[in-house]
């Protein structure tokens, strides 16, 4: 199976620890991804703010060198790109007047966008291409034990998402639990983390983050798992201001991916761990680099 | 005539759901093209090849068929019935040129008055990008066609023989009804 | 004492603006709003707001348009669409939420000292200029502008962002910078 | 062409309907068209054609101008064709001569350019005036009435309809799918906006039905198919085993306490699952027929696996502790298999209730994931005196700190739920206001709660429903304004710990309100029945998009169906509540009993014959009937249709090769000439 891989600023960025584990357990899992040549910002939520018409353009730009690049689909990892290259599509089907804009902006460069190219999140991927029975046999180092709070974010499943249940998702803890981890009752995992918020009006954007940690605390769960960067950023960069503000709820947070790497026997370092602020702790069946008791008994 | 053309659409509505449902149509005061003409039998197993053929020959641009949805057939089963005669007189339509957005089937169940709004503007839309069928003028042309030849025929050589298929020509619908309505 | 007044005469409306924002895509179903607060109800940001959302439709629909624009409620949405999908009448509050960001950025009334319009504006541009969005550069641009003083209070977490290898000042660009800008400005062509 | 001996003279007549077609069409322009058409004698236009000066007009006009035709331009014929026809009749012409033009539902209702409107009323008309002269002289056939009647449904609407029909001496099948009549109604505590007790009101009509001598009560029994036309319907009727015979048991339960089961064990259907049942049981103690049921599902001596037909295989393993108790009665029979009864009814009603909106499916309220959230029809059950908690209120989960149970101290109630919403059922379920008040007022009443009703608009359109409404607002209950967002469970106060947090936006003062409460009930809409759809198809009815059956006219025939001779009653035509369904069922039963008073019923005498001298024979329409009318005579080798079965579809008509069958009033030539009629127009 190839892919289109569309990895958005994010992932090239603050977020790269989501890239540095994507790409190795898509390898493994034996899916082949293949970056888009020259793509550009999706615009994310800011730009559909500012122009709606532009914001269309911009993103169709990715969609119509996907086209060129002829693969039959693109996986985009980072919530915000998932649902904006997705909207595009949606504005571009049900809306001449976009489409038209849309036409100019391409004939203009002498590119075209002809085809709606399937735009899919890794868990729709996993879920309904390589299955979680195939994802259950490459597990080596089962995650026994690690109590999760799965956590999807707003942006996946609203208000597109066609994978999964819109209201009660659950790709992920099937995933996570064919890992062998435990997932945590944990009704807000669509409620929204606050998005760019946190940075623009901490007061508001951060309460909606604490919520999240501070239930993930109660409910018993010994990390958050999440699809999005910047979900994971605000739920790992804020801490201190947390705690000065309401109460420390300190909890790490890390993305799915990681977590699947471990359990494929790869390393917290190749999974790009350490850049977490609020470190995850090793597991048990953590890989011999990580714990060196386990590793005695790996081999 | 300055006026815009507009098709004209003969439609055969069962009485239990499609005519009922224009009905419905009515009383929720929807709006539609005024181009259809609506007649009325009691299934839609009862339309006829040849009035298809007939309306379409006397001037419609489309004939749309309306009738219970499968399984919902006041009769039992004449919905199934008129299906199976329309596949064979979309063909035969097919045969004589004759466009195949001219002649729909629809299942139009009693509660569906926005079905028939729907279905006739649609309809209505498709047929104008059509154009008209003209049938009659085509006809006339035809007539005048043999007419001629026959002169011709009759003034070059003393007995003419072109009758027969000038007759024919005129009438299609009835030519065809041994080839369509034994289904 | 100083009065306010608060009743609404006819003149108070800008008449059409409903219309017009209901004729944008995604935003047509804002007519058939029952008023029942689901929004409101759902909207995790809406405890902030100066109108609640279901507010801003109503006024909306009444052509409230310097209300309704000048409001804080339209740059406090972050874009989770909770309100979209949970609308009983299925109206695309996020869409129209965006439509009156739009129209605030463009005439130019967004409430002053709301970093939100800032960043989305500079995000844009920087979307334009270089193809490509560094997240840090960004924010350190948007805090420039509009308090520098949060800015130093951010350098923890700066510090933190270099410690994990996170932080990166060189801003990436794409080769077809030019093709990109080239093709947003058929965009205002096109109006 | 037309019998040239013959002198045609058409009578043409447009109504204005008052505005409803003058408005769009140009009645008096129409009338001028007609009058240049061929045969036309006189051409009218006049405001209401259906009134009786009207009728009066079209009889005078027979007379005076000796007319021997008529055609009238106004509404549908589904709705005056009869009216029209008895006109003609009265002036003393054949009925038949008669033919209508609906100019209002398919003309000016649906257009919007007065112009085209009156184009197509005129082309309407030219049709109508050219298929009229080929009208014949027809006589109305009668079919009898059978004069036993089938309701279908025990509910309060079937129940009711069954009572007046027994009571006016009628022979009434009553058939109910579970153990016992009751329906709905059964299950609730009080009825609004009177808090009579629903038991009390219910069960002495229940045993009425059960006692009386003109009603045969067959519970635990569907119906699995219908045949036959009005007056004269075959059923079949599937009765399901309840292992006891329905002859020897006398109700006295014994078998019930004998139970190898010393405790009741499993989920009990009646109590909404709040309460439990032995494999052997009475739904409730008021059930009709006081017959006990064993479920072969849990009874052990059943095996767990069934037979190839799905049939429950007896195991034998029990000790029968049941069968030693019933003794010398011997009602009870492992061995009772599905029965299928045969009846001849002449008239059908049918009843079959609703069902109530899935509340899982609106996952932000969490019913399913919160314990203390509650159906309203849990609720029903929870403060009902014989409930499964005796009528005391207590939460699902949760203890107080000794260990007794917990009577919450605030309530939500959420209105509208699945109701009103685009996503679930876009449909205003009618009745959740008013009930959701009533259990405010009876959970108030049990528990001293403060009540919260969560709701978007207060529907109480019904006597003494607004001054209910009030009365609860004297009573302290709250009514707050906006339809709740989410139910969740985290606190964000310290008051919030331990609670269900209802988050909605008190829309009238404009604040987003968070509300602790002990126990959410959500006011659940009413739906259409699960297998409403096939039940459709059983009785040949239709439905609506919502999917309640479907009524011949939504203001003037509100019971009846597009079937002859089959009624509805009640909430599967869409939601009511108990005194509209009531009054609902009386009317289904007098529309039955106009039927069976009667005693024959006319018939459209739209039957096919046949040509016998141009049938070749070749019997292709023989297998298109779906009636068997068509018969083969085997000596002329001929077809042959029997008059009695034909239904008048027109089927065989159409596919006839020798066009040799006739449709009386579908005339080929009628249809034809109705055919160069629409299109006779510039």
């Amino acid at each position: 199976m190839k892919y289109s891989y569309y990895p958005g600023c994010s992932l090239k960025g603050q977020g790269r620890a989501y890239e540095e584990s994507l790409l190795p357990v898509m390898r493994h899992l034996g899916i082949e991804l293949e970056e888009l040549p020259d793509w550009n910002c999706c615009g994310a939520t800011a730009y559909m703010a500012v122009d709606e018409g532009k914001a269309c353009v911009a993103a169709s730009r990715n969609l119509a060198i996907a086209e060129k690049a002829g693969l039959q689909q693109v996986l985009a990892p980072c919530s915000a790109c998932y649902l904006v290259l997705n909207k595009t599509q949606h504005l571009i089907h049900d809306y001449p007047q976009i489409k038209s804009a849309v036409d100019r902006a391409m004939t203009s460069v002498n590119l075209k966008y002809s085809t709606d190219i399937p735009v899919r999140h890794p868990l729709d991927v996993l879920i309904s291409d390589v299955g979680v029975d195939a994802i259950k046999q490459k597990v080596t180092h089962p995650l026994k034990g690690l109590k999760v709070a799965p956590y999807y974010g707003c942006q996946i499943v609203r208000p597109y998402a066609t994978f999964d249940d819109q209201f009660n998702p659950t790709s992920m803890d099937r995933i996570l639990e064919a890992l062998g981890a435990t997932m945590v009752q944990f009704p807000l995992k669509t409620k929204c983390c606050g998005g760019s918020l946190t940075g623009t009006l901490p007061e508001a954007g951060l309460r909606l983050s604490y919520i999240i940690l501070k239930e993930a605390i109660k409910r018993g769960a010994d990390v958050i798992a999440t699809v999005c960067p910047l979900c994971l950023f605000n739920l790992d960069s804020f801490h201190g201001k947390i705690a000065a503000k309401w109460e420390s709820a300190r909890i790490p947070t890390v993305y799915f991916t990681q977590l699947m790497g471990l359990a494929f026997g790869m390393t917290a370092k190749q999974m790009g761990l350490q850049r977490g602020l609020v470190p995850m702790k090793p597991l048990a069946s953590a890989p011999a680099c990580c714990a060196a008791r386990t590793a005695a008994a790996a081999t | 005539m300055t006026k815009e053309w507009r098709p004209r659409i003969v439609a055969f509505f069962c009485n239990w759901c499609t005519y009922t449902a224009a009905d419905l149509a009515g009383v929720s005061r929807m709006k539609y093209a005024s181009n259809v003409r609506v007649i009325r039998l009691m299934c839609s197993g009862r339309v006829d090849p040849q009035f298809v053929l007939d309306a379409l020959t006397r001037g419609a641009d489309g004939v749309l068929i309306g009738g219970c949805h499968p399984g919902d057939c006041h009769y039992a089963e004449g919905n199934y019935k008129m299906l199976r005669r329309f596949q064979l007189l979309k063909r035969l339509l097919r045969d004589m040129g004759i466009e195949e957005e001219r002649v729909r089937l629809e299942w139009i169940s009693a509660a569906e008055g926005d079905k028939v709004k729907a279905v006739i503007n649609e309809m209505t839309d498709q047929l104008l990008k059509v154009g008209p069928l003209g049938l009659p003028q085509r006809f006339e042309e035809w007539d005048k066609e043999v007419t001629r030849l026959e002169e011709e025929i009759r003034g070059g050589d003393a007995a003419g023989a072109g009758c027969a298929c000038a007759a024919k020509l005129q009438k299609p619908a009835a030519a065809s009804k041994s080839e369509v309505a034994h289904v | 004492m100083e009065m306010t007044r608060t009743i609404k005469y006819e003149a108070d409306r800008v008449k059409g603006f409903g219309e017009e924002v209901m004729s944008v895509p995604g935003c047509e179903k804002l007519k058939d709003c029952i008023q029942c607060g689901t929004c409101s109800g759902v909207c995790p940001l809406s405890i902030y707001m100066d109108f609640t959302p279901r507010q801003v439709i109503e006024m909306t629909r009444f052509d409230f348009k310097n209300e309704v624009l000048g409001s804080k409620t339209i740059w406090l949405c972050a874009s989770c669409y909770a309100c979209s999908v949970e609308c009983p009448q299925q109206i695309g509050i996020t869409d129209i939420m965006y439509e009156l960001k739009q129209r605030a950025i463009k005439e130019k009334v967004y409430p002053r000292g709301l970093p939100t319009p800032v960043l989305a504006q500079e995000f844009t541009k920087m979307v334009h200029d270089y193809g490509r969005v560094n997240e840090i550069l960004l924010a350190t641009k948007m805090y420039m502008k509009t308090n520098p003083l949060a800015a130093m209070g951010m350098s923890t977490l700066g510090l933190g962002m270099i410690k994990t290898g996170r932080f990166s000042m060189i801003q990436e660009k794409i080769q077809g910078r030019a093709d990109l800008a080239r093709m947003l400005e058929t965009v205002d062509e096109g109006k | 062409m037309q019998s040239t001996k013959e002198n045609i003279r058409i009578g043409f007549y447009v109504c204005h309907c008052g505005h409803n077609i003058a408005a769009m069409v140009d009645c008096a322009d129409v009338a001028k068209y007609v009058k240049g058409l061929p045969n036309v004698v006189l051409s009218r236009d006049y405001k209401y054609m259906c009134s009786d000066p009207g009728q009066e007009l079209i009889q005078k006009d027979i007379r005076e101008y000796k007319l021997n035709r008529v055609v009238v331009a106004s509404c549908s014929p589904l709705l005056h064709e009869h009216t029209f026809r008895s006109a003609t009749a009265a002036g003393g012409l054949n009925p038949y001569y008669f033919h209508m033009v609906n100019i209002r539902e398919h003309d000016s209702w649906v257009h919007t350019d007065r112009g085209e409107a009156t184009v197509k009323a005129k082309a309407l008309a030219h049709a109508a005036i050219d298929r009229v002269a080929f009208h014949k002289a027809l006589e109305t056939k009668t079919v009898k009435i059978n004069p036993d009647a089938l309701v279908v449904g025990g509910g309060i609407a079937g129940i009711h309809a069954a009572m007046t029909l027994a009571n006016a001496g009628k022979k009434v099948y009553l058939v109910e799918r579970e153990p016992s009549i009751g329906g709905h109604m059964a299950k609730f505590d009080k009825t609004f906006p009177t808090l009579d007790c629903a038991a009390c009101i219910l069960t002495p009509k229940m045993s009425e039905v059960g006692a009386h001598p003109n009603i045969t009560l067959w519970s635990y029994s569907e119906v699995a198919q219908v045949d036959g036309y009005v007056g004269n319907y075959k059923v079949r009727v599937k009765r399901k085993p309840r292992y006891i015979s329905e002859e020897r048991c006398i109700g006295c339960m014994d078998c019930i306490s004998a139970c190898v089961f010393k405790e009741p064990k499993f989920e009990d259907e009646f109590n909404e699952g709040l309460g439990k049942r032995k494999p052997v049981y009475i739904p409730f103690p008021q059930a009709t027929p006081q017959i006990v049921v064993i479920d072969p599902n849990v009874c052990l001596n059943f095996k767990r696996t069934k037979g190839p037909d799905g049939t429950p295989i007896v195991s034998d393993r029990c000790k029968k502790t049941c069968v030693e108790a019933c003794g010398d009665k011997n009602a009870i029979d492992f061995t009772q298999k599905e029965e299928i009864k045969e009846i001849e009814v002449g008239t059908i009603i049918v009843a079959t209730g609703f069902k109530t909106f899935d509340s899982k499916r609106v996952p932000a309220y969490g019913y399913g994931i919160y314990k203390n959230v509650y159906t309203a029809l849990e609720i029903e059950r929870l403060v009902n005196a014989s409930g499964p908690t005796g009528g005391e209120v207590i939460l699902r989960e949760g203890k107080n700190p000794d260990g007794s149970p917990k009577h919450p101290k605030s309530i939500g109630i959420i209105h509208c739920v699945g109701s009103r919403d685009k996503k679930t059922n876009v449909w205003c379920s009618r009745v959740c206001c008013m009930y959701s008040m009533k259990l405010a007022h009876l959970l108030k009443e049990h528990t001293g709660a403060e009540v919260y009703n969560f709701y978007i608009d207060i529907r109480a359109p019904g006597k003494g429903y607004e001054e209910f409404y009030n009365k609860l607002l004297d009573e302290g209950v709250h009514f707050i304004r906006g339809r709740v967002g989410e139910v969740t469970d985290w606190a964000m106060t310290p008051e919030e710990e331990g609670k269900l947090v209802i988050r909605v936006e008190d829309t009238l003062a404009g604040y987003v309100r968070r509300i602790p409460v002990d126990m959410v009930v959500l006011s659940s809409g009413l739906e259409p029945q699960a297998d409403a759809q096939d039940v459709r198809r059983l009785f040949n009815m239709s439905c609506g998009t919502e999917g309640f059956f479907l009524e011949r006219h939504p203001k003037l025939a509100p019971v009846n169906t597009f079937t002859d001779g089959i009624f509805i009653a009640g909430a599967c035509q869409g939601p009511r509540d108990i005194p509209d369904t009531v009054a609902q069922a009386g009317a289904a039963a007098a529309e039955a009993l106009v039927l069976i008073d009667k005693g024959f019923v006319e018939q459209e005498p739209n039957t096919a014959f046949i040509l016998d001298e141009e049938c070749s024979g070749c019997k292709s329409c023989i297998p298109l009937c779906p009636y068997s009318a068509i018969l083969y005579d085997e000596t002329r080798k001929k077809a042959h249709i029997n008059e009695a079965l034909c239904k008048g579809c027109g089927t065989c008509v159409a596919a006839c090769p020798s066009g040799s069958i006739v449709q009386n009033l579908f005339e080929d030539e009628q249809i034809f000439s109705e055919i160069q009629g629409v299109l006779a127009y510039d």
